[in-house]
C-alpha cells in the first residue's frame, strides 16, 4: 500500500462516519455540522483525485455556504429531531 | 433559417431582463412574458416547418459533437416543442389572473419553466438533458409552493424529495454510461451502446428510466402528482400537465428509443405503464376534489402514453405521441376550466359545482376537453387511444388490451359523472372574464382542429414512429 | 418497520450499484478509453474525447486550465443552464420567503472586535473572490467559487452587523445584468460566427491574463451573478427571523 | 475487487437514500439529499481519475486526469446547493404554517 491508498482509506472512513453521524444524531445542528465535515473531507478527496477546481468549489459552496444556509434554516425552525 | 438555440436564448434573455423592467412596472413584466412565449411559439412553428425537410442540428460554441453540445431537432421534437410553447403561450394569458405577490418572480419562474421544458426536448446531449431537467424541476418546485399555504408547501416538499432522488438516479446513470463510453452525446452513445457491459447497460438504463419517470409521472414515482397539482396556483397546474410532464416523457422516449434501442426490454416499460394507468384511473374514480381528480386522471393518461411507447410497434408509438399532444391540450384546458369552477363555486369539491359550467364560454370548451380526454371520436383524444389499442392488438397483447379498455371505461365513468354535475341546473351562473375564456376557447379550437383534421400530424408521426421503431 | 424497509432497500441498492461499478476500472490509463464517434460527420476519431480536449484544448480555446476550457467553452451551454438553475433558486427562495410587510429583524448584539475585524476583512475577501474568478482560465478556481467567496464576505457582514441588509434592488440588477451579459455574449457569437456561445474574441497569448477570448468575460459575469445570487439566498434566509 | 473510492461514494449515496426514506424530520431529509448529491459527485470524479496523473492545467507536466467529470461535477455541486436552499425555504414555510417539521405530525395539523 502506498501513501495515496492509506490517506484515501483514512479519509473515506472519516467521510462515511461523518455521514452516519449526520444520519443518526438527533440534534439537527450537529447533523448539519457533520454533513459540513463530510463535505470538507470530500473536498480533500477531490484534491487528491487531482481536481483542484472542484475541491475549491466544494469547499466554498458545498461545505461553507450550504452549511451556513442550513444553520440559518435550523435557527428559524427547530433544533431537535423527534 | 430558424436556429433551435433561439428557443432557449430568447426566454433566458427575457427572464434576465424582467427584474430590471420590474423596477419600473410590474404590469409590463406580465405583458413581456406573454410576448416572450408568443415569440417562442412562433419560432417553434417556423422551426417545425423547416424540420419537415431534414433534421436540424444546432452546434453550440462551434465544436463538432461530441466535443461540444449539440441541439438535435427531428420532426417529432419540433412538434412537441411547438405544442409545449403554444400551450405555454395560451396559459400565459391565463396567468394574468394571478394576483399574488411577488408577481415579477412568478413571471420569471414561469418563463424559465417553459425554457427548461423546451430545452429538454431539443437537446442532444445527455448531461445537458440533466441540466435542463434540473432547470425545469427547480422552477416547478418553487411554482408548486407559490400559493404559500400548507397544501402548496407540502406538495412542493414531496416533489423536491422525489425529484431529487430522481435526479440522483439520472446522474448515476450518466456516470455509468460516461465511465464505459467516455462520451455524453446521445447519438454517439447510441452508436456505441453495444460495446457496453450488459449488466452495466441494464443498470444505467433502469437508473435513467426511473429518473425521468419522476417527471413523466410514472408509477411508483408519482405520489407527488396529486398534492402538487392540488396545491399549485391554477395556471401552474395547467402548465404542469402539459409542459414538464410532456418534456419528461419525451426524454423517456429518447432514452428508450434513441439511446438504448432495447427491444427485448420493452415488456418492462409496458408493465410500468399499465401499473401507472391503473393507479391513476382507479384513484381518480374515488376523488371528490376536482383538481385531485384531474391530477390522477393525468397520471392515468401518462401511463397510457408510456404503455404505447412500450408496446413498441409503429402504430402504438404513433398513438402514444398523438396522445401526448392531445393530452397536453386537453388537460391544460380542463385545469383552466377547473380554476374557473373552483373560483365560481368557492370550493374545490365537485359536488359543490352544480351548474357552474352552464355559461357557454366555459361550458362548451369544458365539454370538448372532457370528451377529448375520454377519447370520443371527433376530438383529438380519440386517435391516440385508438392507435395504442390497435398497436397492442396486432402485437397480441390481448390481456393488456382488455385491462386498458377497462381503465378507459373507468375514466369515461368519472368524467361523465363530473360533466353531469357541472351541467345540472344550479342556482346561479357566473360569467368568466377574458383572461379565462380566451385561453379556453383557443385550446378548444385546437382540440377540434386536430381531431377533425389530423392528417398532417398523423403523417409526420407515422414517419417518425416508423423510423424510431425500425419498422417499415 | 419503516427503518427496516429502508435499510433493506439501501443495502439492495448498494449491492446493485457496487456490482455495476465493479466492472469499471479505477485510474485507468487514458489511452485505454474508447475512441469517440462524430454522429454528424459520421466518422470515428482516433482518440478518446478527453484526449482530444487535452491535446487540442489549448488551440481550440486559448485557456490553460482545461477544466475551465470544458466548463466555459466546450460545454458552455451547460454552464448557462447551471447559472439559470442558481438564478431560479434565488428567485424561488425569494418568492417563497416573500412577506407583504417589511420584516422586523430582531437586533442582536455583536462585539466591537467582530465589527472592526469584519470591516477590515470585507474588502480583502471581495478582492480575493474577484481574483479567483478573474484568473479562472489560468489557475484552479473560476466563477463559481469566486462568487461563493464574495457571498461569504456579505455573510460576514450579516453576522457582524445585525442591522445590515443588502439592498434587493441592487442585487437583482447586478444579477440580471450579469445574466444578460452571458446571453448577449452567446448571441454575439451566433451573429458573428454562426454558433451560439462561440468564442469570437482573439485568444491572445496563453498564460497571460488577457487571453482565452470570451472565457474571462463569461467568468466575470458568472462570478458577479453567483455572488449576488448566493447573497440573495442568504439574505432571504436571514429575513425569516422575526 | 471494487475500488475503495467507488465503495465509499456508493455508501454515501445509499446513506442519503436511507435518510430520505427512513427519517421523518424535514431538515434531516434535506441533509440526506445533500449527502446523496455529494456521493454521486465523488463517484463521478473518481471515474475520471487516472493513476499517477496531474490536474489538467498546462503549467504542470502530464499525463493529466480526465477534465470532463470535473466540469460536470462543478455543475452538479451548484445544482445541489440550489435544490438544498429551495428545499430549506419550503421546509421553513411548512414550519411557519404548522409549527412542526415532523412529517407524521404535519399531516395532522390544520392550518
Amino acid at each position: 500500500m502506498d501513501l495515496f491508498t492509506i490517506v484515501s482509506l483514512i479519509l473515506i472512513t472519516i467521510m462515511i462516519i461523518a455521514a452516519i453521524i449526520a444520519a443518526e444524531i438527533k440534534d439537527l445542528l450537529s447533523a448539519a455540522i457533520a454533513s459540513g465535515v463530510m463535505s470538507l473531507v470530500v473536498s480533500i478527496l477531490f484534491y487528491m483525485l487531482q481536481a483542484p477546481d472542484v475541491a475549491i468549489t466544494e469547499a466554498a459552496i458545498g461545505a461553507a455556504l450550504s452549511m451556513a444556509v442550513m444553520i440559518f434554516g435550523i435557527k428559524s425552525t427547530k433544533r431537535w429531531e423527534k | 433559417m430558424i436556429r433551435p438555440v433561439l428557443l432557449i436564448a430568447f426566454p433566458l434573455f427575457f427572464a434576465f431582463l424582467s427584474p430590471i423592467i420590474g423596477l419600473w412596472s410590474k404590469k409590463w413584466v406580465r405583458y413581456l412574458i406573454i410576448f416572450a412565449t408568443a415569440l417562442n411559439a412562433t419560432l417553434a412553428g417556423l422551426l417545425l416547418l423547416e424540420v419537415f425537410q431534414h433534421p436540424v442540428f444546432d452546434i453550440i460554441g462551434g465544436f463538432q459533437p461530441p466535443l461540444g453540445i449539440v441541439l438535435m431537432v427531428g420532426p417529432l421534437g419540433a412538434i412537441i416543442a411547438f405544442i409545449i410553447n403554444l400551450v405555454a403561450f395560451i396559459i400565459s394569458i391565463y396567468n394574468l389572473k394571478v394576483e399574488k405577490e411577488p408577481i415579477v418572480r412568478y413571471s420569471m419562474l414561469y418563463l424559465l419553466l417553459v425554457m427548461g421544458s423546451t430545452g429538454m426536448v431539443l437537446t442532444g446531449d445527455l448531461f445537458n438533458l440533466f441540466v435542463f431537467l434540473e432547470v425545469t424541476s427547480i422552477a416547478s418546485y418553487s411554482l408548486a409552493a407559490y400559493n404559500k399555504d400548507k397544501k402548496g408547501f407540502l406538495g412542493a416538499m414531496k416533489y423536491v424529495i422525489i425529484g431529487s432522488i430522481g435526479s440522483t438516479f439520472v446522474l448515476l446513470g450518466i456516470t455509468l454510461i460516461y465511465s464505459e463510453l467516455r462520451t455524453l452525446n446521445m447519438l454517439d452513445i447510441a452508436a456505441r451502446i453495444g460495446t457496453m457491459d450488459p449488466y452495466v447497460k441494464i443498470i444505467a438504463f433502469t437508473s435513467l428510466f426511473l429518473g425521468f419517470g419522476v417527471e413523466a409521472e410514472m408509477f411508483p414515482l408519482n405520489t407527488w402528482v396529486p398534492d402538487v397539482y392540488d396545491g399549485a396556483p391554477n395556471p401552474i397546474s395547467a402548465a404542469f400537465a402539459s409542459l414538464p410532464a410532456k418534456a419528461g416523457i419525451f426524454a423517456l422516449a429518447r432514452v428508450i428509443f434513441t439511446m438504448f434501442s432495447f427491444t427485448n426490454f420493452l415488456w418492462f416499460v409496458v408493465i410500468m405503464g399499465l401499473l401507472t394507468v391503473f393507479f391513476g384511473e382507479l384513484i381518480a374514480y374515488t376523488q371528490k376534489n376536482l383538481k385531485r381528480m384531474l391530477a390522477y386522471s393525468s397520471i392515468g393518461q401518462m401511463g397510457m402514453i408510456i404503455m404505447g411507447l412500450g408496446i413498441g410497434t409503429t402504430l402504438a408509438v404513433e398513438g402514444a405521441f398523438y396522445q401526448m399532444i392531445a393530452h397536453a391540450l386537453g388537460k391544460a384546458l380542463l385545469f383552466i376550466a377547473a380554476g374557473f369552477l373552483i373560483y365560481a363555486a368557492k370550493s374545490d369539491k365537485i359536488e359543490d359545482m352544480k351548474g357552474m359550467a352552464r355559461n357557454p364560454l366555459v361550458g362548451i370548451p369544458l365539454l370538448i376537453g372532457a370528451l377529448s380526454i375520454m377519447g370520443m371520436p371527433p376530438f383529438a383524444g380519440f386517435y391516440g387511444k385508438f392507435f395504442i389499442l390497435m398497436g397492442g392488438f396486432s402485437e397480441g397483447y390481448y390481456a393488456i388490451i382488455a385491462l386498458f379498455l377497462a381503465a378507459s371505461i373507468v375514466e369515461v365513468a368519472y368524467y361523465a359523472r363530473f360533466i353531469k354535475i357541472v351541467f345540472e341546473k344550479g342556482n346561479r351562473v357566473i360569467r368568466p372574464d377574458a383572461a379565462t375564456y380566451i385561453p379556453l376557447i383557443l385550446l378548444a379550437i385546437l382540440i377540434v382542429l386536430i381531431g377533425v383534421y389530423p392528417k398532417p400530424i398523423l403523417a409526420v408521426l407515422q414517419h417518425v414512429s416508423a423510423f424510431i421503431t425500425g419498422g417499415a | 418497520m419503516k427503518r427496516v424497509l429502508a435499510l433493506t432497500l439501501a443495502i439492495l441498492l448498494f449491492i446493485v450499484f457496487a456490482m455495476a461499478f465493479a466492472k469499471i476500472p479505477f485510474g485507468e490509463k487514458m489511452s485505454n478509453y474508447p475512441d469517440y464517434y462524430n454522429p454528424i460527420e459520421n466518422q470515428t476519431s482516433n482518440m478518446s474525447l478527453p484526449q482530444h480536449y487535452l491535446t487540442y484544448g489549448k488551440n481550440d480555446t486559448g485557456a490553460t486550465n482545461m477544466v475551465t476550457a470544458v466548463v466555459v467553452d466546450y460545454r458552455g451551454f451547460d454552464t448557462l443552464g447551471e447559472v439559470t438553475v442558481l438564478f431560479l433558486a434565488s428567485t424561488g427562495v425569494g418568492s417563497l420567503m416573500y412577506v407583504e410587510d417589511k420584516v422586523k429583524r430582531k437586533v442582536r448584539r455583536s462585539n466591537a472586535v467582530v465589527e472592526t475585524g469584519s470591516k477590515l476583512l470585507f474588502g480583502f475577501i471581495i478582492l480575493f473572490g474577484a481574483y479567483i474568478f478573474i484568473h479562472g482560465h489560468l489557475t484552479p478556481g473560476g466563477g463559481f467559487p469566486g462568487g461563493a467567496v464574495i457571498a461569504s464576505s456579505f455573510l460576514l457582514l450579516y453576522l457582524a452587523y445585525p442591522k445590515f441588509h443588502a439592498e434587493h434592488k441592487k442585487l437583482n440588477v447586478s444579477e440580471s445584468l450579469a445574466g444578460l451579459t452571458f446571453v448577449i455574449v452567446g448571441l454575439l457569437g451566433l451573429i458573428i460566427a454562426g454558433y451560439f456561445l462561440y468564442n469570437f474574441l482573439p485568444f491572445g497569448l496563453p498564460t497571460y491574463l488577457f487571453s482565452a477570448g470570451v472565457i474571462p468575460v463569461i467568468y466575470v459575469a458568472i462570478g458577479v451573478k453567483v455572488g449576488s445570487e448566493l447573497t440573495g439566498i442568504v439574505d432571504a434566509m436571514m429575513g425569516v427571523r422575526e | 475487487m471494487i475500488p475503495y473510492y467507488y465503495l465509499g461514494s456508493i455508501s454515501l449515496v445509499v446513506i442519503g437514500i436511507y435518510i430520505v426514506i427512513a427519517k421523518k424530520n424535514l431538515i434531516k431529509i434535506i441533509i440526506g439529499l445533500d449527502i446523496m448529491d455529494t456521493g454521486v459527485n465523488l463517484l463521478l470524479i473518481s471515474v475520471g481519475y487516472v493513476k499517477n496523473a496531474t490536474a489538467p492545467i498546462e503549467n504542470v507536466p502530464g499525463p493529466y486526469v480526465d477534465p470532463i467529470p470535473q466540469a460536470l461535477v462543478l455543475t452538479a455541486i451548484v445544482i445541489g446547493v440550489s435544490v438544498m436552499a429551495l428545499a430549506l425555504s419550503i421546509a421553513i414555510g411548512i414550519y411557519k404554517k404548522t409549527g412542526t417539521l415532523e412529517l407524521d405530525e404535519i399531516m395532522g395539523v390544520e392550518e
